[in-house]
């Protein structure tokens, strides 16, 4: 530096900022359990509200923070209101600062992750070694779930292993025999988890595929499906998002291959895809929920609450992930409650191994999600799916999808 | 100026990171991890400094680099078994490797191809790492083991904050010895101005390689430190809009010091955690933070905190200014008459053409040993043209060029130093944003990469060499009456002073010619006959030829002792001023045909 | 297999005239004041939203928005000169390049914030069943975008080199002051190229919003695509962008289609590496007379 | 009537003061030759006077009207046409083209015609589709005189129009300028071509460094070697 005066003020400006923010921030230690207090229960959660993945993060705050609300208008759990602490991360590196704030900062009882899957796996990562209560709510890779550990829940979303056999048993309904398979699957992390597991199972069974792939928020699957046309595919099991699923669809209209059964992954079964093929009808996937938005009494009840919530409605909501985090919060506070109150983690970790059939209508809340079960070997609370296909235009749950 | 340095002042940065490794050790589980990773990021900062700031060069492929990093040392550590250690020197050198291949066509642009050609490299590389599924795991990413040191299991919050720290500390000195050094000073210059550059012996495509290759090196070695911090790696987490997000860091924080890096790197990692209650609007707020500063505080934070510590602190701008003694200020003015018989430069023949317009016709020209040779002539005459044949910047089509008996065709600009031709340029070329001190020793030649990269530590320690040629500048600027701004920067000079610097730069490698283009245009009537006696005493002092390309005539007359004179290509006439310009020739190519008569 | 190779052309075509209009606009403000515009498809995915807006939330006519959409994106891309290009007009490139990329950013997340979701649906102007030529397919939309784009882009390169106020444009852009001298004004001519622009910009938007939807994404997708076209075509050539776009278009499809589905990224880029080295003037460079 | 007012004009690049506190006037059709060597500021002068280069202080005024603060596109509209020194054609434009484009700066004042400007300059007439890139040296300079008289202008700032160009053709374009300053253009001839500024000019400013150094009638400037004294300074010594 050219002063020395300068480079002291730089010096002393820089480590006061640093040590000034962390010394504000970090709270004297308390001897309580951490995130109970006399009147509250805090809740952590991480997800993404910026950058491409707060389409996932934004309807799980929403929906955790309708299911809260909700409770504590009815006077919380516990005689505690829950307090919902709800942290944007994205990256790995950045759900893994998220998840230390929370939980060594913040002091929650319990985590929730709602962010996609490599920023939750980071961030799994790091509360098996800390004992946290967590539960993913989204993330699909096999990742996450090995190795298995006590403190790690999972909840609507089935491993791939699962996923992929309901999707191959989805061709196969209304007395349906695909000749040959094909598989459209993106290049990015979850499409890439489900297409090992559905590969796996299309080998077991025997079955002849092709696989075709293409690059996040493509547009153009003209190439893709002439390659399945020429191999005289009639069944394409498409993996990816709702906006990419539908321009493939539209597109094979346009090809003239209409003949094509399509059975779309979860994430890609959403409202928003229709105006997008136009004619949707008779295009199935399964749901993470047993019946869709609009279905049911209870999810139209649910819809016109997010709506109050929210202001307005983003188009294609509310999506799987708003009813995940819906029902997810409600599991989360049957899980308290059913500690017989002794809020304390170790207390909570038994009680969650514990759960059967839990979910909103324990609690007085819409019943829109599958109950989910635990027990101490096995921490995924669900393995249900809701086989949906598009009638006049509109979703509609036609079978549930048991676990095989 | 006294000849003693500010010993400590090289060793703030890393200084400054090892406070924070201290000071955060004594910090919770949350703040250590957002420091050992907002540390990763000053690294990151400083690396681009080198590139962006000093070199100039815009890079999207930051993210890319950084991957290549991580990748090379969590797979050389999963598939190979390397310890972590050599996992890392793997990665710095993969980062090298990276580097220089983007420079192979990253150096032939600027702007928005450049900008262009990284986001090629960025994609090209994250597609690759997603598609090797069998080793890199793909896009569902892959779990980086817990590394050791040496049989000490790097585990804990302190654990990491301290590997990251002491290894990010020594990076950061080696990056700032670099960018405090010679190596530093010519990647300006390089990035400044090409063609003094050039005239000086600091290759511009071997600058810029090199930029690209310490500050890719560096990324990387980040991106292999960051690795086990971040538990996963995934192809996403190092795409282009991180790229983008790192490109802000020395834009911020202040493109031309490693402080600027490391403030924007630290800054733009760690203000996120402070913004998490408006996390919604965090992205939009960077960007807009971003334009704000490129178009109202082009310095960054650093430039502001340093306008903001003179108001605080008084500046001693005097410290220390203890002038070398006076040389004997003895102009000579009836210098000797050069010894004829001793031809220095030879022009023969020389012919250029532009399509249809043949710029210079046959040319002959001579400057003899410790000459003033004068080329005048009216505009479009092609003065410059010939002189830009001598000096190496053009090729003639025809002709021969000797000096000292060696011929001076294909000879690239930039060598010509290392037989002692220097120049001045018609428009001032002194690097802006250099001192004075280093334009001049940047004129002392021995310019090449490695050596300035050798250079750099030598002086970091203030040894003999650096000793040697400040003195040797010092000297110089001395000579010509700059010695009192030798730490002014250039750019603050008076049009004089910078003729004047850029006459220093041009005597300190004790050439035997110099080139001078237009040595007074512009210059104040008021400054032209102090810039006369100036190069009277040098040449002089020093037996120093010159060879003056000039549109001041009276200028030119009294300084030199032969002249040639041009007019549409061709050498019209030739003598000692007073006989040229009495001329009837000369008066007819300025005047027209009549006034001839 | 000769359907096969005609499918994937008309869709690489579909793409290309998209491109091409993408690379145009781009084109234009480089050619006219020497910035490349880096948010450039940002402007596009702002008027993908705009033709959302009208179409979609308004219910209004689909002319409606080809016409409303490209006039605002217009406007909005004169004011960004205004505010942000002229005070930086003394400015060097890096700094231009820097300033654009991150308007660019900073629009996205501004869209992002006011509408989150990951996609909005944008019906296409035509529907109906294709037309088959021997196994050949081509839907009125796309014959639809294949030739309003084209033609926009025609029209605009002979607005360019034969209207007057692209006389202006190609005036500054062959020389600054002889265009001054001529009574053009720096200040008008580089806002109305700034408009037209973006008004390229806006209606590549609204081509492209049915055959896309609207997304952040989008402008990204634009900017790469474009800049990829203008640079192949030639940087300073109003038809080499539209060729280069073309171009683009069609080779990134039979790639897709015959080397690899996941490599089609690749593709573009690695043409884009080899124009660079090999061409930087491009593949269609305007024709440059001699001796100036 | 006077037609340009310049009043303490100073420019400067930077540093560089180019030109210093320059005052001068020239009367409606008048001609006024600005001489001097290279370098002694007259190409700055004239382009601060058109707005080309930014004035650091100083007045110009047009026909009475204070146009120091407008730009050159404004200025030009004025009727105050230059023609510079490096012509600063467009050389992907054919010669009508360019000719065309001019008159946007004729503004609400009628252009001239084409034909008039083909008549000055048959050549050009028969280049007419011709691209200016491809002129030669001479032509393009006719081209760029033309260029500034579409506007149909009341001053006509020249800028070294001799400059690179063969004896044959500074012939044909004196007579051209002559031609133009009967049809009561007036005019501002910057030169360094003795030759030519006495066939053109009846006044004489010389610029030396900056400064104005010598003014008065033209003949008086050859007769007393003005220029000589200026342009060699004084070499006896």
């Amino acid at each position: 530096m050219r002063h020395p005066s300068f480079h002291h003020l730089m010096t002393f400006t820089f480590s006061a900022l640093v040590g000034f923010g962390f010394v504000m921030n970090s709270p004297l230690a308390r001897a309580q359990e951490p995130g109970i207090s006399a009147t509250e229960i805090t809740v952590g959660a991480i997800g993404a509200l910026t950058g491409p993945l707060a389409f996932i993060g934004t309807p799980g705050r929403d929906g955790l923070t309708l299911a809260f609300n909700e409770i504590n208008e009815r006077g919380g759990v516990c005689g505690r209101k829950i307090r919902l602490q709800y942290e944007h991360a994205s990256s790995p590196a950045e759900s893994i600062a998220a998840v230390k704030k929370l939980v060594e900062q913040d002091k929650i009882f319990v985590l929730i992750l709602a962010s996609g899957s490599t920023g939750a796996a980071a961030a799994a990562d790091y509360v098996r070694e800390v004992g946290v209560p967590t539960y993913n709510l989204y993330g699909s890779t096999p990742i996450i779930r090995k190795p298995f550990s006590k403190n790690v829940y999972h909840g609507a979303i089935v491993p791939v292993e699962v996923a992929s056999l309901g999707l191959i048993s989805m061709f196969y309904d209304g007395g349906n025999a695909p000749k040959k398979f094909g598989v459209l699957a993106g290049t990015y992390a979850f499409p890439q988890a489900t297409l090992k597991a559905v590969e796996e199972a299309l080998k077991v069974k025997n079955i002849n595929y092709i696989v075709e792939q293409f690059d996040q928020t493509a547009r153009d699957y003209t190439s893709q499906l002439v390659s399945f046309s020429r191999q005289q595919v009639d069944a394409v099991l498409f993996l990816g998002s709702f906006s990419e699923a539908g321009f493939a669809i539209k597109q094979s209209r346009e090809l003239g291959m209409s003949q094509i059964r399509w059975v779309l992954d979860g994430s890609a079964v959403s409202r928003a895809i229709i105006p997008i093929i136009g004619d949707a009808n008779g295009i199935r996937g399964y749901f993470n929920t047993p019946a869709f938005p609009g279905q049911t009494e209870a999810v139209r009840e649910f819809e016109s609450r997010l709506k109050t919530l929210l202001g307005s409605m983003p188009q294609g909501r509310p999506n799987n992930y708003d009813i995940i985090g819906y029902g997810s919060a409600y599991v989360v506070a049957l899980a308290a409650k059913s500690t017989g109150c002794q809020l304390t983690r170790a207390k909570l970790l038994d009680a969650w191994s514990n759960l059967k059939n839990a979910g909103p209508t324990q609690l007085g809340g819409l019943d829109i999600t599958f109950p989910e079960s635990f027990t101490p070997a096995d921490h995924q609370g669900n393995y249900r799916l809701g086989a949906a296909i598009v009638k006049n235009g509109v979703w509609e749950v036609y079978r549930v999808l048991e676990k095989p | 100026m006294s000849d003693k340095r500010f010993g400590f002042a090289g060793l703030g940065p890393t200084v400054f990171i090892l406070i924070c490794l201290v000071a955060g050790l004594a910090l919770d589980s949350y703040p250590k991890y957002v420091l050992a990773i907002t540390i990763i990021s000053m690294v990151i900062g400083v690396a681009l400094v080198v590139l962006v700031g000093l070199g100039r060069c815009i890079t999207l492929a930051s993210g890319s680099v950084m991957a290549i990093g991580a990748y090379a040392a969590t797979l050389s550590m999963v598939h190979l078994g390397v310890p972590y250690a050599a996992a890392l020197l793997l990665a710095i050198l993969a980062g090298a490797a990276a580097g220089w291949l983007i420079a192979l066509p990253g150096t032939r642009f600027r702007g928005h191809n450049l900008a262009m050609v990284t986001l090629v490299f960025q994609s090209v590389c994250i597609i690759l790492i997603r598609e090797a599924k069998w080793l890199t795991g793909g896009a569902e990413g892959i779990r980086v083991p817990p590394p050791s040191i040496m049989g000490w299991r790097i585990a804990s919050d302190s654990d990491f904050l301290i590997v990251i720290g002491v290894l990010s500390a020594l990076i950061v000195l080696l990056m700032t010895i670099l960018v405090r050094g010679p190596f530093g000073k010519n990647l300006q210059a390089a990035a400044g101005n090409e063609v003094a550059a050039e005239t000086f012996g600091v290759s511009v495509p071997g600058y810029l390689t090199a930029a690209f290759v310490v500050s890719s090196a560096a990324i990387a070695f980040a991106g292999a430190l960051a690795a086990p911090r971040i538990r996963i790696l995934d192809p996403d987490s190092f795409g282009v809009l991180p790229s983008i997000s790192m490109l802000a860091y020395p834009i911020v924080g202040g493109m031309y010091s490693v402080w600027g890096g490391l403030l924007g790197g630290g800054g733009l990692r760690v203000l996120p955690e402070f913004l998490r209650p408006v996390a919604d609007y965090q992205e939009l707020f960077f960007a807009g933070l971003v334009i704000v500063v490129v178009m109202f505080f082009p310095g960054g934070l650093v430039e502001l905190l340093r306008r903001g510590s003179a108001l605080v602190f008084v500046r001693d701008a005097k410290r220390g200014s203890a002038p070398i003694p006076a040389a004997a200020a003895s102009p000579i003015a009836a210098a000797a008459e050069a010894d004829a018989s001793q031809v220095l430069l030879r022009v023969e023949g020389v012919d250029k053409h532009f399509d249809a317009l043949h710029a210079v016709n046959s040319a002959n020209l001579m400057v003899p040993v410790a000459g003033i040779h004068g080329l005048i002539g009216p505009n479009g005459a092609g003065k410059t043209s010939l002189f830009n044949i001598i000096s190496g910047f053009l090729e003639a089509d025809q002709g021969r060029i000797e000096f000292g008996g060696t011929s001076l065709l294909n000879l690239r600009a930039r060598d010509r130093i290392r037989l002692g031709i220097t120049r001045t340029f018609q428009h001032v070329a002194v690097f802006g944003q250099l001192s004075c001190l280093d334009n001049v020793i940047i004129g002392r030649g021995r310019n090449a990469v490695f050596h300035s990269m050798q250079q750099s530590f030598e002086y970091f320690i203030d040894g003999p060499g650096a000793v040697a040629a400040r003195r040797e500048a010092l000297v110089a600027l001395q000579a010509v009456g700059l010695v009192d701004q030798a730490h002014s920067l250039a750019a603050a000079l008076s049009l004089g002073d910078q003729r004047r610097l850029e006459i220093a730069r041009a005597i300190i490698s004790e050439p035997k010619l110099i080139l001078l283009d237009e040595p007074v245009s512009g210059v104040s009537e008021s400054e032209v006959e102090g810039l006369r006696q100036l190069l009277l005493r040098i040449n002089a002092e020093r037996n120093i030829a010159m060879l003056v390309v000039e549109h001041n005539i009276p200028f030119v007359a009294k300084l030199c002792r032969t002249m040639s004179v041009m007019g549409a290509g061709r050498i019209v006439a030739e003598g000692r001023p007073a006989e040229v310009i009495a001329m009837p020739a000369v008066r007819q190519l300025y005047f027209g045909e009549e006034s001839a008569a | 297999m000769l359907a096969e190779l005609g499918n994937i052309l008309i869709a690489g075509i579909k793409f290309g005239a998209i491109y091409a209009l993408a690379a145009l606009g781009l084109v234009v403000i480089h050619k006219a004041t020497k910035t490349v515009n880096f948010a450039h498809g940002a402007f596009a995915m702002l008027g993908a939203f705009g033709s959302f807006l009208i179409v979609v939330h308004w219910q209004g006519p689909y002319w409606l928005a080809y016409l409303l959409v490209p006039i605002l994106i217009g406007i909005i891309a004169a004011l960004i000169e205004f505010l942000i290009l002229r005070p930086l007009r003394r400015a060097d490139m890096f700094t231009v390049v820097i300033a654009t990329v991150f308007l660019g950013i900073a629009l996205g997340e501004a869209f992002r914030l006011i509408y989150n979701t990951e996609l909005l649906a944008v019906p296409g102007m035509f529907v109906g069943a294709p037309f088959v030529v021997s196994r050949v397919f081509v839907t009125k939309e796309t014959l639809w975008v294949i030739a309003g784009a084209l033609v926009t882009a025609l029209a605009c390169v002979m607005l360019f080199h034969h209207g007057k106020i692209g006389r202006g444009m190609r005036a500054m852009a062959s020389n600054v002051r002889g265009a001054q001298l001529c009574g053009y004004s720096v200040d008008r001519v580089y806002m109305f190229a700034w408009f037209l622009g973006g008004a390229l910009a806006g209606l590549t938007g609204v081509f492209v919003a049915p055959i896309t939807g609207v997304s952040v994404e989008l402008s990204i997708a634009v900017i790469t695509a474009g800049f990829v076209a203008g640079v192949i075509g030639g940087f300073d050539s109003l038809r080499g962008a539209i060729l280069g776009g073309l171009l683009l278009g069609v080779v990134e499809s039979l790639a897709a289609a015959y080397v690899s589905s996941a490599m089609k990224n690749c593709v573009s880029f690695i043409l884009l590496f080899f124009v660079l080295m090999w061409r930087p003037e491009g593949l269609f460079p305007e024709r440059v007379a001699r001796r100036v | 009537m006077i037609a340009l007012r310049v009043t303490d004009l100073r420019v400067a690049y930077g540093q560089v003061v180019a030109v210093h506190d320059l005052s001068l006037t020239i009367e409606a059709g008048d001609a006024l030759v600005l001489l001097g060597p290279n370098g002694a500021g007259k190409t700055s002068a004239v382009e601060a006077i058109v707005g080309l280069l930014p004035k650091r202080r100083g007045k110009v005024e047009f026909f009475g009207e204070d146009i120091s603060a407008m730009n050159t596109s404004a200025i030009v509209r004025k009727g105050l046409a230059l023609v510079p020194q490096w012509r600063e054609l467009f050389p992907t434009f054919s010669v009508e083209e360019t000719l065309i484009a001019a008159t946007t700066a004729a503004d609400k004042r009628e252009p001239k015609s084409l034909e008039s400007i083909y008549d000055l300059f048959p050549v050009l007439q028969a280049r007419r589709q011709q691209l200016a890139g491809s002129l030669s040296g001479g032509e393009q300079q006719m081209l760029a005189i033309g260029r500034a008289l579409v506007a149909n202008p009341k001053l006509l700032l020249l800028d070294e129009p001799s400059s690179g160009l063969a004896s044959g053709v500074m012939r044909t374009l004196i007579q051209a300028i002559k031609r133009i300053r009967q049809s009561g253009v007036a005019i501002l001839l910057v030169e360094q071509n003795m030759e030519i500024a006495r066939s053109v000019g009846d006044r004489c400013c010389m610029l030396a460094a900056g400064t104005l150094a010598w003014q008065g009638p033209m003949q008086e400037a050859i007769k007393h070697d003005e220029a000589a004294r200026i342009y060699f300074g004084d070499t006896r010594a």
